[in-house]
């Protein structure tokens, strides 16, 4: 009883999630800040930055799953968040499923899809792996392109899927007499199915096949000798990353309530592993710190650009370089200074901040 | 029978393009590991040098196409100095990522200074054509072929006997052991990244200068050479080459015949050949034509 | 200081030695110290064996030498290397082969992938008259017949033996005043182990420094006038050849030869315990 | 041990359910819609301080659309900035642009639709088919009004958009009646298309379609393309192989500069006719100049670029020389001129009637009835969206490099019967 908080006795301890006082805390926090957000700034703008944040949070985690914990570079990542696009317009908008079947439906398609590309994991490694990926984005663009009855072709489709929980309407939520418009609805939800994300895939960490898949990423014939299927357990990461990205897709599409095949370009794919770079791999905390950052940064220096000496916010107007254009190269520079000084991403600069204060006042 | 060679003869002009782009991955990969994404920013910054020496200076476009080559060597050689040296021994999507965030640095610093707009190179070739036997030779088309083939034989040439080419090759191979020979594994990566961004910098002039003009999207071209890099092996000069040659017919006769053969698949099936041919060799090779089988230890 | 008695000459003197390292501190990532304040000298002329059990930090004494350290996390926090007169403390790889020193690396490391020729242009690479290369290249395929007999063979096709002759061709094209051989018999059969000695006598004659890392002590104390024993990152014992040859405590853990009288881990113990003492 | 964790549990359920109350006060209610006063002064509100009229542009101001976007706001901005000299809006009421870069996505302009709906009355510009179907689930449920900068036939029928213009499609019909007629073909001729894959290929390929159902001829040969491809000597090939006689061409410009470019390479020379954005003023200075010159045929509306003996031109003209003199001659100006025009209408209106709120504004916007826009475009038929009748007017121009826009009127604006006969439907039913 009189250990140090921070002290862990045996497995059991360390494999909880939320090991420290602090961290529920913090969690407790965390709740708070979600329940109130959207009530504090009602401003539809940030809301709907930080819905779509969510949105990719949901989608980052999947690919550090994938990229994190087993080691396997993915460029296809918008080729799934487009499949669960369609698949949101189609079972949740055509056939009108409610929200929790569409969600599950779409993340069964980017299973089933994830399963037929997941075999050449099998076979091909690192470089391979990431160009075969790539590839996927230019022939999912192809697919979305022709198969018209299903995306809607070039002109893309409507997302009509209902967003109801039972009696719960996101889309017009009504709580103790009071009504709260679209994007708090979608506040709540998103964010909330991130909170319930990220706990599963914590949870899948943490546990046997979380650990199996850490050992396939180090060295996956070393795995392979101690017992671990490297396949199954490289098909099987790929199937759920491409489920959590179908997901993700799906409610964006259902979000934005149309999409285009313009939308899942490789500049996505990149972005997602910018976000799980940025963020840091292998840690679930830090692809939702990462989505936060790379999606609202642009929106943050959109904002401010007025502020920001050279740059033109307005046609005709002064400066040397638009606004997108410094996004575009502060995203370039950003990536390349974390990878340069701080390859553990936001979450390595949040354990070095934390380490600090844990032994503090000692520097070491 | 003329409508068939005509298709070749566009596929191998696109072809040799994809080739310089693809060698170039393939000298980047081959001695550092490292696949390059910001070769088609390279390209396109390649191309709007050469535009800004043949336009505003004034040279002469055989000089222009030299000085464009030059300087982007000089910018290639200077990116690995500046960033990707500190990259050594990080994984390899790091350094990939790496390359992408270049990329993204490259791209709004070209817009910036040469505007979004279509350029048009002062270039003695223009839409000139030479007919012979029927078929129709664009005059931009032949020299793409002729000097693709010039530069490539040289590299091989340079590659295999000299010293620094040596130095190259034994670096890829065991760069410690290079390092106890004496080599400078520094310049050797100074030296691929150079190679790289010239060979790319040729490819994007001698586009630039066919009747596409240039706009800031020439880049994506390095896009369709991926596969052409992973079709030959990304560790053989020799496979990207060939692999270029080969994605280029492909993506030309497809497109061909893409009303007569392929309209079930939908239109523009050629864009998408690159990748689809890519993936059935790589069923069928995992390392590629050429590539050699990577060892894999416990 | 070390006295040598030069075989040709016959006489005593004291010539600037070849190398020098003194006090020499090595740490690996930060944080692992591998040589504490080592000390050693190669007369110029001279065979000096270094002798040391697996982890004593041979090779690193030799990666600090040649300036190899950096790509395996490590760095020189103190002492000096010298060539001569000069000081080639943390000097780039390039530039010390420049200078003179060659090295064989340990397990061959020849380019696998590349013909002879290749690999031995490739040790001369620091080299631009081409008439001394071509010179060395002579030489080293005078010593080395069958390296002539397979010049345009593909290097990873050749026996164990002929890839370390290669090994050694290849430092030899650099045209170096010093040689680090670092483990040259190791996987060689007793015939070929013979062969690299010899070949190594025959490199010394001709006017060659030699630093012999060896594990196999008989044979590097066979050839070499001096001998320096390591162990964990320090200079325990050393001493012309004969002396070491004769040496009880060398013989015991070096040579295998021993009697029979001090088997015991006890004996080991009291044998260590003095030389840190007086060290 | 467990006691603590219980505790820290409980904080953290008090802060939550005390989360959970203040969220329940923090509703967003109704988003400012304030009644306008009948018939006086409109009541200040969104976007209307009482002196100054606000009015969005989401436009791609950067990025490789953005050499359509920045035009397109200069001609917006050109106009109000001319209305503003006069007064304004009814004489006083200033026009304020709030631009927004969407950069081309439709997530970004979702994004920037958000951020700036709370402080404009309408949108002057939407520019992009996928942008504005992406804002127009918004539209609707804000009950927003916004001009989208396309010709797409779609539009026409969506209540919440204010087009301007004859859509795609008329152009391309137009284009086929001028060359079954006048231009030297007839019904046997090999006609042919090649258009980019998206929607606005799509939109010049029904109308060819269309056109060949009501004039009875067949496509020969259809070529579509992908944006921004590098190599178009397969396209030119195939369709050189079908020996077309014409190929209507819907594309950009950038890419009907490579094509053009290719086919004179490969000596194609069928005869062309080309959707009005396929053409920049640069293309008329390039190499492939006399090419066009000799083969190439324009669909658009209005009249040259500096024609002053029409009004709308003169008044453009002028109003460029005083408000941007550095501006070129650009086709996506004018069209941002006209949006503006249209939307200056619709102000007048909601101010006549005294009301310059979301409501007030879309009312205006079925009030307004025909609008003529001077002879830049054909007048537009306004009112509900179910009966509206855009202008279906076409004026054919050939290349002229001496000309300021680099094209010289060929045939001026007339109406052909096929035309007369499309119908517009809603992009989805």
């Amino acid at each position: 009883m009189g250990a140090h908080r921070n002290v862990t006795r045996g497995y059991a301890d360390e494999l909880r999630l939320f090991g420290t006082p602090l961290a529920r805390t913090g969690l407790a926090a965390l709740v708070v800040v979600f329940l109130v957000l959207p009530t504090v700034v009602q401003n539809d703008f940030w809301l709907s930055v930080l819905i779509y944040v969510g949105i990719t949070a949901i989608g980052a985690i999947g690919l550090n799953l994938l990229t994190g914990y087993c080691g396997q570079i993915s460029l296809g990542h918008a080729f799934f968040i487009g499949a669960g696009a369609y698949a949101a317009a189609r079972v949740g908008g055509e056939i009108g499923l409610p929200l929790p079947l569409w969600l599950l439906a779409a993340a069964a398609i980017g299973a089933a899809l994830g399963g037929l590309i997941g075999p050449f994991t099998l076979r091909l490694r690192g470089h391979y792996l990431a160009i075969v990926t790539l590839g996927l984005v230019f022939i999912g663009e192809h697919l979305w392109r022709n198969l018209t009855d299903l995306t809607g072709g070039n002109s893309g489709t409507p997302v009509t899927a209902g967003a109801s929980i039972g009696p719960i309407d996101f889309n017009s939520l009504n709580l103790f007499g009071e009504s709260y418009s679209r994007n708090q609805g979608w506040f709540w939800l998103v964010w909330g199915l991130v909170a319930l994300v990220a706990l599963l895939a914590k949870n899948l960490v943490r546990t046997r096949p979380g650990r199996a898949l850490q050992a396939v990423r180090d060295r996956d014939q070393a795995a392979e000798v101690i017992g671990v299927r490297a396949g199954q357990y490289k098909i099987g990461a790929f199937m759920l990353s491409s489920a959590i990205a179908a997901m993700a897709g799906a409610l964006f599409g259902s979000y934005q309530q149309f999409v285009s095949p313009d939308e899942w370009n490789l500049l996505l794919s990149i972005q997602y592993i910018a976000i799980v770079i940025v963020g840091g791999l292998g840690t679930i905390f830090g692809a939702v710190l990462g989505a936060i950052f790379v999606g609202a940064l642009p929106a943050l220096i959109d904002r401010y650009s007025e502020a920001i000496p050279g740059v033109q916010t307005s046609v005709g107007g002064e400066g040397f370089i638009s606004v997108f254009a410094l996004n575009q190269a502060l995203f370039g520079l950003l990536i390349v200074l974390f990878l340069v000084f701080e390859p553990r991403g936001l979450a390595g600069i949040w354990l070095r901040i934390k380490a600090y204060f844990k032994a503090w006042p000692f520097s070491y | 029978m003329t409508a068939f060679l005509q298709n070749c003869f566009a596929g191998l002009s696109l072809g040799s393009t994809y080739a310089l782009v693809a060698l170039g991955f393939v000298v980047i990969f081959k001695s550092t590991g490292v696949i390059n994404f910001a070769q088609g920013g390279l390209l396109a910054l390649g191309a709007y040098l050469g535009y800004t020496f043949s336009n505003n200076l004034a040279v002469a476009f055989g000089v222009a196409v030299l000085l464009c080559c030059a300087s982007a060597a000089l910018v290639g050689a200077t990116f690995e100095r500046i960033v990707l040296r500190r990259m050594v021994g990080q994984p390899p999507f790091a350094v990939i990522m790496i390359t992408i965030g270049l990329l993204f640095i490259l791209e709004p610093m070209i817009t910036a200074i040469w505007g979004f707009d279509q350029k048009q190179i002062t270039n003695p070739w223009n839409i000139r054509t030479v007919e012979a036997g029927g078929l129709v030779f664009g005059v931009r088309d032949l020299w793409t072929i002729g000097l693709t083939a010039a530069v490539v034989a040289a590299f091989f040439v340079f590659f295999r006997y000299s010293s620094l080419g040596l130095a190259m090759r034994v670096t890829a191979f065991d760069p410690e052991a290079a390092l106890a020979q004496g080599i400078s594994a520094r310049r050797v990566y100074a030296t691929s990244w150079a190679i790289a961004a010239a060979l790319a910098a040729l490819a994007g002039i001698l586009m630039a200068a066919g009747p596409g003009g240039l706009t800031p999207s020439i880049g994506f071209i390095a896009l369709a050479a991926f596969p052409a890099m992973i079709l030959g092996g990304m560790d053989s000069p020799a496979g990207a080459v060939l692999g270029g040659l080969v994605i280029g017919l492909a993506e030309a006769l497809t497109r061909g015949y893409q009303d007569e053969l392929f309209s079930w698949a939908g239109s523009n099936v050629s864009v998408i050949v690159p990748y689809l041919l890519m993936i059935v060799i790589l069923l069928i090779r995992p390392y590629g034509l050429l590539g050699t089988k990577e060892v894999r230890r416990v | 200081m070390i006295h040598i008695t030069f075989k040709d000459e016959g006489v005593d003197q004291l010539p600037p030695p070849m190398l020098s390292v003194s006090n020499l501190e090595v740490v690996y990532d930060d944080v692992v110290l591998v040589l504490r304040g080592l000390s050693l000298e190669v007369p110029t002329g001279a065979i000096v064996a270094l002798l040391g059990a697996n982890g004593a930090g041979k090779t690193t004494l030799l990666r600090a030498v040649t300036g190899l350290l950096m790509p395996h996390r490590g760095k020189i926090t103190k002492g000096t290397v010298r060539l001569e007169d000069a000081d080639i403390t943390a000097a780039d790889p390039a530039e010390i082969v420049r200078r003179g020193i060659a090295q064989v690396m340990e397990g061959r490391r020849v380019f696998a992938e590349i013909t002879v020729d290749e690999n031995l242009r490739a040790g001369a690479y620091t080299r631009h008259s081409r008439t001394e290369i071509r010179e060395s290249y002579t030489r080293v395929l005078d010593l080395f017949p069958v390296l002539a007999q397979r010049r345009k063979s593909i290097a990873g096709y050749l026996s164990g033996g002929e890839q370390q002759m290669l090994a050694i061709g290849r430092a030899l094209m650099a045209s170096p005043r010093l040689l680090l051989l670092d483990e040259p018999s190791l996987g060689l059969a007793p015939r070929l182990v013979e062969q690299v000695r010899d070949i190594v006598a025959q490199i010394n004659e001709q006017g060659t420094s030699v630093l012999l890392v060896e594990q196999n002590a008989v044979m590097a104390l066979s050839i070499a006038d001096y001998g320096y024993v390591l162990e964990t990152g320090k200079v325990v014992k050393d001493g012309p050849s004969a002396e070491l040859l004769a040496d009880s405590d060398i013989r015991e853990f070096y040579l295998g030869t021993s009697a029979g009288q001090r088997r015991s881990f006890a004996d080991v113990k009291s044998y260590r315990r003095k030389k840190r003492w007086s060290a | 041990m467990y006691a603590k964790r219980w505790r820290s549990w409980q904080y953290g359920l008090a802060l939550a359910g005390a989360a959970l109350l203040v969220a329940a006060c923090g509703g967003a209610g109704d988003e400012g819609d304030t009644g306008g006063g009948q018939a006086g002064e409109p009541a200040s509100g969104v976007g209307f301080d009482g002196t100054t009229i606000k009015l969005g542009v989401l436009s791609p101001l950067s990025g490789p659309i953005a050499v359509i976007g920045q035009p397109l706001t200069e001609g917006n901005k050109v106009w109000f900035d001319a209305l503003n000299a006069k007064g304004g809006v009814a004489g006083k009421y200033k026009v304020e642009l709030v631009q927004e870069d969407t950069q081309y996505k439709p997530d970004v302009t979702v994004q920037q639709y958000n951020k700036v709906k709370g402080e404009v009355v309408a949108f002057t510009q939407v520019l992009g088919t996928a942008p504005t179907l992406a804002v127009l689930p918004l539209l609707d449920s804000d009950n927003m009004l916004a001009a989208p900068a396309s010709l797409d036939a779609f539009w026409v029928r969506e209540q919440h958009l204010l087009p301007v213009g004859a859509p795609y499609q008329i152009q391309a019909i137009n284009s086929m009646q001028h060359y079954l007629t006048e231009g030297g073909g007839n019904r046997q001729s090999r006609i042919c298309t090649m258009v980019q894959d998206d929607v606005y290929g799509e939109a010049g390929q029904q109308g060819v379609d269309f056109a060949a159902e009501q004039l009875g001829f067949t496509v020969a040969n259809t070529q579509k393309f992908k944006v921004g491809t590098e190599n178009y000597a397969g396209q030119i090939g195939a369709l050189a192989a079908a020996r077309c006689e014409m190929v209507f061409l819907t594309a950009t410009p950038t890419d009907a500069g490579k094509i053009w470019g290719t086919a004179a390479q490969a000596r194609f020379a069928p005869k062309w006719y080309a959707q009005s954005p396929s053409f920049v003023n640069a293309l008329a200075k390039s190499a492939v100049a006399p090419y066009l010159r000799q083969y190439v045929t324009i669909a658009a509306e209005g009249t040259e670029w500096g024609d002053t003996s029409v009004p709308g031109m003169k008044q453009m003209i002028d109003d460029v020389e005083k408000y941007a003199p550095q501006q070129q001659p650009d086709y996506y100006f004018a069209f941002g001129y006209n949006q503006a025009r249209a939307m200056t209408a619709v102000l007048e209106k909601a101010v006549e009637n005294g009301d310059l709120s979301r409501d007030g504004v879309m009312k205006a916007s079925e009030q307004i009835g025909t609008l003529s826009f001077q002879g830049l475009t054909g007048d537009y038929t306004y009112g509900p969206a179910a009966k509206r009748n855009p202008p279906r007017s076409t004026t054919l121009f050939s290349v002229d490099p001496d000309k300021p826009f680099g094209l010289a009127t060929l045939k001026y604006n007339f109406t052909s019967d096929a035309a007369k006969q499309f119908q517009f439907e809603k992009a989805n039913p």
